[in-house]
């Protein structure tokens, strides 16, 4: 076998967590599912730096883990204060980009 | 010598000038300011005419160039002045009548409180007039031409507060303006034939040029002509322009300005020579007018009317006369001084006696004047004499004259020319006697009867002082102050004596022949057939109006009358035609047309503004705010993206 | 067996790609068609976890390892600790809102995947050289080496942006109060000054028989006294009554030692009559807290 | 390097607009009489200008030229013939009787709040108005021409938005929407005009690569660059197009009557007699010289719908029952007029078109002015609401009256001798067109009238019966420009021998002669 399916299961999980950000109304869902195509980023970095033969690839995914971390942590901070507000965790809820 | 031309235009034109921005504290002095610039430019006018009877017949003419008008390229305009003898005898006439009617009219206006303005205004008049008639190329004849008719509108609405008198003032200027659009393309023309628009160049140039131009541009000169001279088909304005006060009557619309067309005609006279069509057309304008004028004379009853009705036909015959070619000119010219003496007369003598009736202008309620003003009656009777061609006065010899060549143009035409004559002539004795019997003669149909009904105040500043209810009281005929009869004295004599004096020994003739070329046609009749003929008709219509007004008593209330006579009534429908004509057609042409404007040539604009915001608007729905639509248009648009370069690296 | 695993796919590795891989995928879809958010985190969770195995399997140690410790040991943590706070209970209906947003969302998908596979297609690597020799050193003395040297300056910057966004979530989440606390002594003043419960409430429970806080205490005549339970649980109606029970052991009670006494009935009924007129006040406290 | 002459003519303006925009808003009347010194000041240099301009030197005179974009040949390069200076001239002088008769026009309303300040705005928008006028005169690049010809709209929009009429038929609400539909009408059809423009200008620069007039027209008479023949004609009509918008020519002009109608009268005449010209004399400066074969390919097209112009607009006049908006239908009239002098090519249509775009700036300042002094008498645009007004006003009837006379070109006064000149020139190309304009003096004789019959004469309205005759200030206004009307009329040699060289210049750029009279006259 080779390490390419990695890639296709990463980018299969991508496209999964894209949809899901798309129908999902529940913010914190929606935020999962961004973790989840992060970790098939990740997924990605890590079967690239085997295909290379170089340790960059697992750097970058760490980083994206950071950054994921630091993301989430904020994030979840923002649902919070809107749920305080608004008592709704609905994504249209919280959309008032019209007028 | 020629410094002094400029002079006869510059002493009206500063007294108009003065007189107009010049405040209140000229009220009381101004109308004599202006009777005196106008006496002055007469003054200056008889020095000069002793200066060119000292000179020999060939170099009488004078040229004094001022300045530079307007220059471009071939465009070349002067400000120049030509004095000859037609000019002369034009300034002659003008600033004479004009000084006597300023005269006239010190006395006439002495109530009205805007008095210094009409001497304003009769200033402005005198010098446009000179200005036209000076001029030494067309386009400058053309300024004095619109300027007297500003200066007509301005007095024929002196009483502006009067709708009819706006209304005339308006109809007078906008009808003259048709005409000065003829007179503007002529100029055109002949800028565009010769390249020059001087008297001298296009008149010496016109032998050697193609007919058909020539014709065009003679009948866009007959066009302003007609316009000016009130001559059928654009005659309508003059009854109208009586609403203005009497000596405006007189001055402007019987013995100069209407007279200008005449002026024009003769000038041309070189262009006329050359196109036998415009000369024809010319005549048969003419002979229409004469007509015309005299069968509106026999109807009205309104005196200024009726003497405008008279005027119009008198004109008729210059016009015709003018259209005969050299036969004509000076007849035309000389008819046109004598007629400018007793028109005059007649129409101060209508002022006079209207400014005894309390403004009455209905014939049919006046009657027996002669015992209460015996000098207006005199001088209104010789004028009338004169009018009428009674021999051995000034109407006499011109008309005879005119008749004499209408005969001579030979053939068909001459006949029937030469017949309309005498059968103007004939009307002319009818309505001038009517009139006559009508206002001095019979019962005194005044009495016991209020006159200038309340309904129409009398625009007439006698009437206004004596104001009030009294002013609609039975009128007290009395003669008027010496300021108003010594004119009317004045020009009774020219209007007797004139015409004997300008053809005896053919002075006029030979006096006029360097400008005008005289020749003598040959008449199928004598001379003296003519003259018979004319006082046999002469008779024929004295007794004629006699048998209708003098024997038997006149209805105060005009008889309904033959069709004819309520034709003529209405100036023979002409009014009418043009109402129905023009004006409505006018009005409902602009008024389509503010339609039109508002809603195709806006709305195809406003259409176009709708639909865009309609579009927009439906745009618009396409956010509808829902963070995760957008997130769909972004997603797939990356898609997209992804898709595009891959197909890129793919091909 | 981790150096093997570094070069070659052995079909060890083949078979757990495919099991696994499997499972994370149905684990991403349940994620996102789980109605509860608590199930969404949990099959995430098991996602996670899958994927740090992969992690192993392709000679990442180190990530394998921080990916099972920090993604799903605290970050899904977190996720639940979020959920908890926004409500469990709460499952939102899938039912689409927006008119055409399911489907252009799943066609975006798939279309993207499609995009995805077709660009890994065009790649086409055949032969791959494995991380044997990056992981020499050892996997994380590797890391450590290029994180030190190569990427210090995007480390120190990463270790800016995680203290941020921790002072970022605390100014978030921290709430103002909008007036000052009552002081103990405000509290008494106001009571007194009220005039009704001047001395505390009294406890929740009966007798040691319960002590939970939800049940209310009995006044004498064994009726329950709402006063004692929580104000929250009293607003939800979550009070359990048991008066009626503690009247019929009474009853019983009585009943023994009248049998035992041979006594007349006489009191049993009016007992009874008073056991009714409870049950019936009973009964009404039951539908007040309905 | 001598005195940048034409800058410091626009810059004085510019910064009297900034000046008058400083002064706080209690000293409103420091503002009015600041914006009055800074536009004598400008009319100061415009004669400077005058002074130092020889007509029968080079075709561009007191030229300068500093490199400004250079990546795309953009120079700042300025210099005037002389139909440019007789224009420079006729907006400087204009303005100071503009601000004079706007006086009182932007004094806030009781209602207004303090912090607003009506007055020092308004007048600072006419003269930076004034001041991109006269540089849109005085530019020879095009591309800094079309920066000015569009930048004026934005203060123009200001001025007829912000500061409608005080009188007006209905509502006060009403009135306010009628003022922004007319704004934004005259916003939106002068930028489209100006977007085609864009496009030619580009255009342009993509076909000469330079933006220099006289490079670029230098270079079509010697035949260095030669456009293909439906790019020239396509680059005219670009140009055109906004021309024709903005000195209004049939079916481009409906923004004009609400324009006009809805400003104050002052801003009305800034509009016909000052920013108007701008089109006119682009169609001059840039069409012809530019695209000589393609104005002459467009010639027998434009002198029709200038026809149509003189006519129609003179008809609508006739039909309109608004003051304001008959002066401005009269305008589009004599729009059509001058440019059908400027078509014709022939000389003397030129040198009267560019008389007339003087004479009729002079003679609608007066007329527009004086009505407007009526119209703030009696706080009414309608015609129908006024009546014998000569007996109680009778220097503001007499003022009116000479107003209209100038408006249907009496001879003597000066708008006489360039509606003349066009005539003839007109007739001379196309007899049939002349005879056809001349049927607009009729109708021009028409329209006056009826206008001065009904406002004027008959019974005196009661509501007028108090009204009071100009005063001096209004005097001061009316009388130099009627006394200019006179003097140009009687005198204009001087204006004609400033123009006729310039117009010499662009007959040989489109290589055109007079046509020559068929008798050689015994001259």
């Amino acid at each position: 076998m080779n390490p390419v399916n990695y890639l296709y299961l990463a980018a299969l999980l991508f496209a999964i967590g894209a949809t899901g950000v798309l129908i999902r109304r529940n913010m914190i869902v929606v935020f999962m599912c961004i973790e989840l195509m992060l970790n098939a980023c990740n997924l990605a970095f890590v079967a690239f730096s085997r295909l290379h033969g170089n340790l960059d690839g697992q750097i970058i995914a760490f980083f994206t883990m950071v950054v994921a971390a630091a993301e989430v942590v904020v994030g979840l901070a923002i649902i919070v204060s809107l749920f305080r507000s608004r008592h709704s965790a609905s994504v249209d809820d919280a959309s008032l980009m019209k007028l | 010598m020629e410094k002094l031309i400029a002079l006869l235009v510059a002493a009206p034109l500063l007294g108009a000038a003065v007189l107009l921005c010049g405040g209140r504290l000229l009220d009381r002095v101004g109308h004599w300011l202006g009777t005196l610039l106008a006496a002055a430019s007469f003054a200056v006018a008889v020095v000069l005419f002793t200066d060119m009877l000292g000179k020999d017949a060939e170099d009488r003419s004078l040229h004094q160039h001022l300045f530079r008008w307007i220059p471009v390229e071939g465009f070349q305009a002067d400000v120049a002045f030509q004095l000859d003898q037609l000019s002369m005898t034009f300034v002659l006439l003008i600033t004479s009548v004009g000084t006597l009617i300023h005269l006239y009219s010190v006395g006439y206006m002495e109530h009205d409180e805007r008095r210094r303005r009409f001497f304003g205004y009769l200033n402005l008049f005198l010098a446009a007039m000179l200005l036209l008639v000076l001029a030494d190329n067309y386009l400058l004849l053309y300024v004095g031409w619109e300027g007297v008719g500003l200066a007509s509108y301005l007095l024929i609405g002196f009483w502006q507060h009067k709708p009819s008198a706006a209304t005339a003032a308006k109809k007078a200027f906008l009808v003259n303006r048709v005409g000065d659009m003829g007179l503007s393309i002529a100029i055109m023309l002949m800028f565009t034939t010769f390249g020059t628009f001087a008297f001298g160049p296009v008149l010496g140039a016109a032998e050697e040029t193609g007919e058909g131009k020539l014709t065009a541009i003679g009948l866009m000169l007959l066009l302003a002509a007609c316009g000016k001279s009130a001559q059928v088909p654009l005659q309508s304005w003059l009854g109208d322009a009586m609403e203005g006060p009497t000596p405006v009557s007189a001055l402007i619309h019987a013995a100069t300005m209407v007279t200008a067309g005449v002026y024009l005609i003769v000038r041309s006279g070189e262009i006329f020579n050359a196109a036998p069509d415009a000369q024809l057309a010319v005549t048969v304008v003419g002979a229409v007018t004469l007509l015309f004028g005299a069968i509106v004379g026999c109807a009205k009853d309104d005196i200024k009317k009726a003497l405008a009705g008279s005027t119009m036909s008198q004109i008729g015959y210059m016009i015709l006369a003018a259209g005969l070619g050299p036969i004509g000119y000076v007849f035309a010219i000389m008819h046109l001084v004598t007629h400018g003496f007793f028109k005059a007369g007649l129409f101060l003598g209508a002022g006079s006696v209207m400014h005894g009736m309390n403004d009455e202008v209905d014939m049919r309620k006046y009657g027996g004047l002669r015992k209460y003003m015996p000098v207006t009656f005199v001088t209104f009777g010789l004028g009338y004499l004169a009018i009428i061609g009674f021999p051995g006065l000034s109407g006499f010899f011109s008309k005879d004259k005119i008749i004499e060549a209408a005969f001579a143009k030979g053939g068909a035409e001459g006949w029937i020319l030469g017949s309309v004559a005498l059968l103007g002539a004939a009307i002319t004795a009818y309505y001038m006697t009517r009139v006559m019997l009508l206002t001095f003669f019979g019962e005194e149909r005044w009495r016991h009867r209020a006159t200038a009904s309340p309904e129409e105040p009398g625009a007439e500043p006698a009437a206004e002082t004596r104001g009030g209810p009294g002013g609609h009281a039975e009128p007290h005929p009395h003669e008027s102050p010496a300021s108003m009869t010594i004119p009317m004295v004045l020009l009774a004599v020219g209007s007797v004596f004139a015409g004997g004096f300008f053809s005896i020994g053919d002075r006029f003739v030979h006096w006029l022949e360097p400008v005008t070329h005289h020749d003598h046609g040959d008449s199928p009749l004598s001379a003296a057939t003519v003259t018979g003929a004319t006082v046999v008709v002469l008779v024929v219509g004295v007794t004629l109006a006699w048998f209708q007004y003098g024997r038997r008593p006149v209805p105060v209330v005009a008889p309904r009358g033959s069709l004819l006579t309520r034709a003529a009534r209405r100036d023979l429908l002409q009014d009418d035609f043009n109402h129905v004509v023009l004006v409505r057609g006018g009005e409902h042409l602009t008024r389509s047309l503010v339609y039109v404007d508002h809603t195709l040539v806006d709305g195809v604009v406003n259409g176009t503004a709708a639909s865009v915001g309609g579009l927009s608007g439906r745009l618009r729905k396409l956010q509808n705010g829902y963070a995760r639509s957008y997130a769909v248009s972004m997603f797939g648009g990356v898609a997209v993206l992804i898709a595009a370069t891959l197909l890129m690296r793919a091909v | 067996m981790t150096s093997v695993a570094a070069y070659t796919t052995s079909t060890g590795e083949a078979f757990q790609f495919w099991v696994l891989g499997t499972v994370a995928v149905i684990g991403a879809l349940s994620t996102i068609l789980m109605r509860r958010a608590v199930h969404s985190a949990l099959c995430l969770a098991g996602t996670m976890i899958i994927l740090a195995v992969f992690y192993l399997a392709n000679g990442a140690y180190f990530l394998g390892i921080v990916q099972v410790v920090v993604y799903t040991g605290a970050i899904m943590m977190l996720f639940l600790f979020v959920v908890m706070l926004v409500g469990v209970t709460a499952a939102d209906s899938l039912k689409e809102t927006l008119r055409g947003q399911r489907w252009l969302a799943a066609l975006c998908g798939l279309g993207f995947a499609v995009l995805l596979f077709a660009g890994i297609g065009n790649a086409a690597v055949t032969d791959f050289n494995g991380l044997a020799k990056a992981n020499e050193g050892g996997n994380v003395e590797g890391l450590a080496a290029l994180i030190f040297t190569k990427y210090v300056f995007a480390f120190e910057i990463t270790g800016a942006l995680l203290i941020t966004a921790t002072v970022g979530a605390m100014v978030l989440t921290h709430r103002e109060r909008t007036e000052r606390a009552k002081t103990q002594r405000e509290r008494a003043e106001q009571r007194v000054r009220e005039g009704k419960h001047l001395p505390p409430l009294p406890a929740p429970g009966v007798y040691a028989r319960h002590n939970a806080v939800d049940i209310a205490g009995l006044l004498p005549d064994g009726t329950p006294a709402e006063l004692t339970v929580n104000g929250t649980l009293r607003e939800r109606g979550q009070i359990r009554d048991v008066s009626h029970e503690a009247l019929a052991d009474l009853r019983a009670l009585e009943q023994r030692s009248a049998d035992r006494l041979e006594r007349p009935d006489l009191r049993r009924t009016d007992i009874g009559r008073e056991g009714e007129g409870t049950g019936e006040r009973a009964g009404r406290t039951e539908e007040a807290s309905k | 390097m001598s005195f940048p002459l034409l800058t410091a003519t626009a810059v004085v303006p510019a910064v009297g607009a900034i000046a008058t925009a400083a002064v706080p808003a209690a000293r409103r009347t420091a503002a009015k009489w600041l914006a009055l010194l800074f536009s004598l000041a400008t009319l100061a240099l415009a004669v400077a200008v005058l002074v130092r301009f020889d007509p029968d030197g080079d075709r561009y005179q007191l030229t300068e030229s500093h490199s400004w974009i250079a990546d795309f040949g953009v120079r700042y390069e300025l210099g005037v013939d002389g139909i440019a200076v007789s224009l420079i001239a006729l907006t400087a002088l204009l303005l100071p009787f503009i601000i004079l008769a706007g006086w009182h026009d932007a004094d806030p309303l009781e209602t207004t709040s303090s912090r607003w300040r009506p007055t020092q705005g308004f007048f600072a928008l006419i003269l930076a108005v004034e001041a991109m006028v006269i540089l849109s005169f005085e530019a020879t690049d095009v591309f800094l021409f079309y920066i000015f010809f569009e930048a004026m709209l934005i203060p123009m929009y200001f001025l007829i938005g912000g500061f409608g009429d005080r009188a007006h038929a209905g509502s006060d609400e009403n009135a306010t929407a009628q003022r922004s539909y007319a704004a934004v009408k005259f916003l939106l059809y002068n930028l489209a005009g100006g977007l085609i423009m864009l496009a030619a200008v580009i255009g342009l620069y993509v076909v000469a690569g330079n933006f220099s007039l006289q490079e670029i027209a230098q270079a079509r008479a010697d035949g260095s660059l030669d456009m293909a023949t439906n790019t020239e004609r396509l680059l005219f009509l670009g140009f055109f197009f906004a021309f024709a918008v903005k000195a209004p020519l049939w079916p481009l002009h409906t923004w004009l009557p609400n324009a006009m109608g809805e400003a104050t009268a002052p801003i009305a005449v800034l509009i016909t007699a000052v920013v108007d010209k701008v089109g006119t004399f682009a169609m001059l400066r840039f069409c012809l010289q530019l695209f000589p074969e393609a104005s002459k390919w467009a010639t027998p097209a434009i002198v029709v719908l200038a026809l149509i112009s003189i006519i129609y607009g003179a008809l609508l006049a006739v039909g309109q029952r608004d003051i304001k908006r008959l002066v401005a239908y009269a305008s589009i009239s004599h729009f059509g007029f001058i440019v059908l002098g400027i078509f014709a090519m022939t000389s003397q249509g030129q040198s009267g078109a560019t008389l007339y775009m003087v004479n009729h700036g002079l003679s609608t300042a007066a007329l527009m002015l004086v009505a407007g002094f009526l119209i703030s008498r009696r706080g009414s645009r309608l015609i129908a609401d006024y009546g014998g007004v000569q007996k109680v006003a009778p220097v503001l009837a007499g003022t009116f009256l000479v107003g209209g006379l100038a408006t249907l070109s009496l001879p003597g006064l000066a708008p006489f001798v360039s509606e003349f000149l066009v005539l003839v020139g007109a007739f001379a190309r196309y007899p049939v067109a002349g005879v056809v304009a001349t049927l607009g003096i009729v109708l021009a004789a028409l329209y006056t009238l009826v206008l001065y019959q009904r406002t004027m004469t008959g019974p005196v309205k009661p509501e007028l019966a108090k009204m009071p005759d100009l005063r001096v200030r209004e005097l001061a206004v009316v009388a130099p420009l009627i006394a200019l009307l006179i003097g140009l009329g009687v005198y204009p040699k001087p204006v004609a021998d400033l123009v006729n060289p310039a117009v010499e210049h662009t007959m040989s750029d489109v290589q055109k002669k007079d046509p020559e009279p068929e008798v050689e006259a015994a001259k």
